[in-house]
């Protein structure tokens, strides 16, 4: 029955991901403020997810299913303050957890999976003219004898820097628009593939960002994700709707990652408030409230309102139901907070909260992302409108 | 564990509901509406699903179910969704029927409870609203004082429901001990008590038909048994968390109407040569309508099962849920009038009125409970 | 310069608009709840406009120009509890004051004004498939002999029920769009002329608001406004920028309208919970205060902004500067705050907000239609969007 | 009687210093940003337009114009539009003149106003922020005890513009008499005063590259001639508003040139085959950016104004102001970086910088005043 309590064990995992993910707290601000270094193997005091996965063996099959506490786990993690090590930091899929390794796994054939899964594989799709817009692509793909030959700038693309090779977007025929492209696997060192810029950020500085550019960059035919490009265009290629799947598959999570970030900021705020004798008193009315309590149970509502969205649809993709508008209505609201909490947060604690001395600060800066990425809000809302109208893409732009 | 997933009798409840809501309520809610009266057959109607008794134990002639909160908030979601204010006049005697179950003495569930097992519907309402502005249940002005092995009353309750027919009342007030919350008392209290006065109220803006009724209490002089739970007392702010989580429990079911109502005319509606549907500003509207419609139900369902089992998070997720839908569903209603322009503003569609009952369901602690 | 001050005479007149717009306070609740009576010439009490006026001949030159003064008094009479006759309450221009009134004036010939001036006219453009959309209306003119024969069906006629006549959009070519329409002089009692029905509204019931049908209806050429149809199609009709000329003059009275519903909850609201104690202490900081003072000063401030956006497109008109764009800023804060203030305002108060033993609840009732009439705010928006962007309607829709 | 229009000599201002925030202080805004540095050059340039000196009196050798909190309100505005981080490093040693002028007795005005009549920078500024998250003036713990004729401060201030090079500082301290902002007190503290403390603070989310310190009061005395106002203090509430209004002028100044930058890339920007201007979302995001930039403005002006006449309502303005434009200001700069999606996320583009800006703007009781 509808139930939204965590186990003794599930929160005795939570907390524990919540140690691990403190316990690089010392080294944050220096990996802010030097943001293009990379942390060695170790950090001095530095835990490991294997100081986690013991626990998960004593989880019982009517604990809360895995997908949805994949997404409790990614909010708690998200929200400490030790996020030196990017997105893949305490995750349990080892080093081969780029974006690109997802696409490799749902739409590579086998051969391909086992040649290239030990790799760390970005994912490299946008480019300077097309951001959400991911038909519009201009890089192309075409064949010359057992080669593709690559030609075109990616940007944004996450990981690029410290990844072994990325799964590249690319038309062979733009005239098809969307059934046209492609995802070819390149890997660094491949003559006319470059780094062109490590970017500069607002925040998320412990995950590195690259901008691409292929000039007459050839790979071998087999490095076509799917293994063939024969699949009529009308229909749609198996590579595009495999890569697409992935990304359903990963809104909750990427939602999960700007509600943590409010989380964050809001438990930062909750305690250091309560410090200073600014505390929710929960039997209180509106009328009794001070205009700080009032503030920090208006954010806690809002908060909760997009974890349980998150949890939601993760829930319904381990029951096995769609998920598709739940995917977009809780990348929607984990959008949302990851701005308004983190703003309102520095708000309560006012001029101190922009100072480096805390990390609050931190939370907007990397919470921000979070309605930009896997599709801004109002991609999301634009999906959720042409479900609840029963309106194409065509027919709602 | 998570999940989201009702039970199958909770599902049946809904469904069986919803055809009530769809195809009995809301058709006649805009005439009753009008008129300012409740048809004491929708009452009647509505006891015949047994909501009410089916969680009063059997040895009191109930039907012995299991007593849920989350039942509750998903039967007052799907009658909110016919007519909030239909909802309320069927619900409302709950609010008494529950307070008993959850926090009466054997004795009290044993005089009281039999009377609501039957098939004929009996009145009863909870007494918690006062005249001041910026009301809060803990800083009530309802006096609770000793008086040998009794109680003496004092005080005015305001727009309690069903306050025309009820029997009985459950009062809320602050007696001698305690601070805040802590202090306040549930008394049951009998319509002829000395000293208590009812009245009529003029009228409101939102659940404008539900029958409610001003009640004075000068000196009213009850025995100690008239305290709910007796020498235990009670969890008030279970009791009042209960009122707030089914307050917004209706006003999701409001939201979901009011949302569900605009989107086809979305569609339908043209100006400027196409469907005001496929301009963005609507349809991000109507998108953020359907989302916070969502989020709303989780945060009530959140609230009503950590209520029911009784979890030390269940005052805090109340709070919370009940502040989301604040925010929430006036805007909703309000956000469907606007969809519908000047026809939002006449009183032959139901959206002025479903904005008015947001309004009411999310500035009042509840006039029933979950 | 810049100055936001009103003289002692400019107060004084503003104090005398309360005190006669409260004059018949106690007579508000019987006329909502008999909305379709009228009261009779004079209520017990009631004062007139007449009360005001001498004080008018005390202003200086250098007094607040007059159309940001006007703005001043309709907020101030329209924040009064004693709204018991509709638009023409208390206001210095007589019973010939209606919206249908405003258009002659604007787009009458000299001969249209001096023949019809008298009359109380009514406007009547919108049609049940043509709100916002004017252009689309479907509502017909035809030219037979000396006669314009119309025929159509009109809906949400302010003052239609206690007019002597109304202005009517028609087209007299549906192909030409825009260009086709023209406005007509229509008396009450002309043949074919129907009052359909006077509509129940949620609320500003003390104005009727009326549906027409037009069957067949025979008017006499002449009752073209403006007086000649044959202007050239492509360049639009005089008398349709006439009235479009006037729209854009009475967008911030208009918007008035709607902050004036604001300030009144928010005095209500002010006071009443000044009564229990609950009051803005301004030199406290946010962390401070109260959830209640938070809430009253957000209410105050959002107030305050739209007074000022409406003041200001008044001041351009008063300077004679151009003020589309501020028409249409106004009318869109105007139509926010009609709707967030009493909606904030009953959050504040409480329970006992929704009873009928006070009148804070008609705020939110009477307010609610300034985001809709003469433009919703997404029309406003639309049009402030195209303003900045330099978009077209045809670019922008 | 109201009226919006400029005077000739504010509308002058305005004009040339536009010129200068768009041509002098915009391009170089991003890489003193990213340097954290604030070059002597730009504060030298900035001081070249006399806007401070031109409200000191003649006899002190200043321009001897009015005293005009609005035209510091425009000035602030137009400096902000072009880079506030700037503005605030050429404005923050008005702060400690306007106090001056305002509160100071004729020896305190000899004494000090002089030095910043002259054509070179002179550093100084206000020391209020303290340590403690949810930091109120009118509750700050740094305190001002007599001692004979004088004075001992105790207490720790934070984020003090110009910190690193102010020979002279206003800290507001908690006197002994009076409650709330009654009690608050200015003293005029000499960098080399004794027990007094100064260290660079670690680094600061937005206004990043303003010099900023950390002083730490430590038995610091002073002679009774370093109260600001002599016996009679000051006006603590009028101090503490006009810093309020000044870093909202600021943020209202970031909110526009958010909003001009945006306007033109939503035009030029194609997605989905159109112009990302030509959504409704887009669109009506960047209408409502425009309205509230007006309206932040009016606010501002209306404030300033009030306060410039010491109008009875000035507080309560100052208030209102603060209030909106800590509301709005955010909001514009972080939906700007929205419309540019991920680029606005990268420190090529200044969006995610005027985010910063605005952030620290509404959150700190101003560095600057009007």
């Amino acid at each position: 029955m509808a139930d939204f309590r965590v186990s003794d064990i599930d929160q005795q995992i939570i907390d524990k991901v919540i140690e691990v993910g403190n316990s690089t707290t010392a080294f944050t601000r220096h990996y802010e403020d030097n943001e293009h270094e990379f942390p060695p193997e170790q950090l001095e005091g530095e835990m490991g997810f294997d100081q986690v996965l013991p626990l998960f063996f004593k989880r019982k099959p009517d604990d809360t299913p895995m997908m949805t506490f994949q997404m409790l786990l990614s909010i708690a993690r998200g929200s400490t303050n030790g996020v030196v090590r990017g997105l893949g930091l305490a995750m349990p899929t080892g080093r081969a957890n780029g974006l690109g390794n997802a696409a490799l796994a749902s739409a590579g054939t086998k051969e391909q999976v086992s040649k290239w899964g030990n790799l760390f594989l970005a994912m490299s799709i946008t480019e300077p003219g097309a951001g959400s817009d991911t038909k519009a692509i201009q890089t192309t793909a075409r064949l010359e004898g057992e080669e593709w030959v690559i030609d075109g700038d990616k940007i944004f693309v996450t990981d690029g820097v410290r990844c072994d090779g990325a799964v590249v977007w690319a038309t062979i025929d733009k005239s098809a628009g969307r059934a046209g492209i492609k995802s070819f696997l390149v890997e660094k060192g491949t003559p006319g593939f470059d780094l062109v810029r490590k970017e500069k950020k607002l925040g998320i500085r412990s995950s590195d960002t690259a901008a691409y550019s292929f000039r007459n960059c050839r790979i071998p035919r087999e490095n076509l994700l799917g293994g063939d490009e024969t699949v009529p265009v009308g229909g749609g290629s198996a590579s595009y709707r495999g890569v697409m799947k992935t990304f359903n598959m990963t809104r909750p999570a990427v939602a999960s990652g700007g509600v943590a970030k409010a989380r964050g900021a809001l438990d930062f705020a909750t305690s250091a408030l309560a410090a200073e004798g600014l505390e929710v008193d929960w039997t209180r009315s509106h009328a009794q409230r001070s205009a700080t309590e009032q503030k920090l149970i208006e954010m806690e509502a809002d908060t909760e309102a997009a974890t349980l969205s998150v949890l939601h649809a993760a829930w319904l993709a381990d029951v096995g139901l769609p998920n598709n508008m739940e995917s977009s209505i809780c990348k929607a609201k984990g959008g949302e907070v990851c701005r308004t909490i983190p703003q309102g947060a520095m708000e309560l604690l006012g001029g101190m909260s922009i100072s480096h001395d805390h990390l609050v600060e931190k939370y907007l800066r990397d919470g921000r992302i979070s309605d930009i990425y896997e599709g801004t809000g109002q991609i999301q809302r634009l999906i959720i409108a042409r479900g609840i109208l029963g309106y194409s893409s065509e027919e709602l732009t | 564990m998570i999940s989201f997933k009702l039970s199958d009798e909770q599902t049946m409840i809904r469904d069986s509901l919803q055809g009530f809501a769809a195809e009995v309520l809301a058709p006649k809610a805009r005439a009753i509406d009008e008129a300012g009266d409740m048809p004491a057959e929708v009452i009647a109607q509505g006891w015949d699903f047994g909501l009410i008794a089916a969680s009063i134990p059997e040895a009191y002639g109930g039907g012995g179910g299991d007593r849920s909160c989350l039942t509750n908030a998903v039967a007052l979601e799907t009658l909110g969704g016919g007519c909030a204010s239909q909802a309320v006049a069927i619900m409302a005697p709950g609010q008494f029927v529950n307070a008993l179950i959850d926090f009466g003495t054997e004795d009290q569930k044993a005089e009281h409870l039999t009377r609501f097992a039957g098939e004929t519907p009996v009145a009863a309402a909870l007494a918690l609203q006062e005249s001041q502005f910026g009301f809060a249940a803990e800083a009530q002005r309802t006096t609770a004082a000793r008086s040998g092995n009794g109680w003496v009353l004092n005080g005015e309750k305001r727009l309690i429901p069903l306050g025309d027919r009820a029997d009985h009342f459950l009062v809320l007030a602050r007696g001698p001990d305690g601070e805040g919350l802590g202090a306040v008392e549930a008394f049951i209290v009998p319509r002829d008590a000395t000293g208590l006065s009812l009245s009529a109220e003029t009228g409101t803006q939102g659940l404008k038909p539900v029958p409610k009724a001003k009640m004075t209490l000068n000196e009213v002089v009850l025995p100690g048994s008239a305290r709910l739970g007796g020498d235990a007392g009670i969890d008030a702010a279970r009791l009042i968390n209960q009122a707030r989580v089914g307050a917004a429990a209706l006003a999701v079911g409001v939201s979901r109407q009011a949302t569900d109502f605009a989107i086809p005319y979305a569609r339908d509606r043209v100006a400027f040569g196409e469907a005001i549907g496929k301009k963005q500003s609507i349809a991000f509207m109507l998108a953020d309508m359907h989302i916070e419609c969502e989020s709303m139900r989780w945060m009530v369902w959140k609230a009503a099962s950590l209520l029911e089992h009784n979890d030390p998070g269940a005052a805090k997720a109340a709070v919370l849920a009940q502040d989301y839908v604040r925010r929430k569903a006036v805007k909703i209603a309000d956000d469907a009038l606007q969809i519908f322009g000047g026809h939002g503003f006449i009183r032959d569609l139901p959206l002025e009125m479903w904005l008015r009952n947001a309004r009411a369901l999310t500035v009042l602690d509840g006039p029933v409970s979950v």
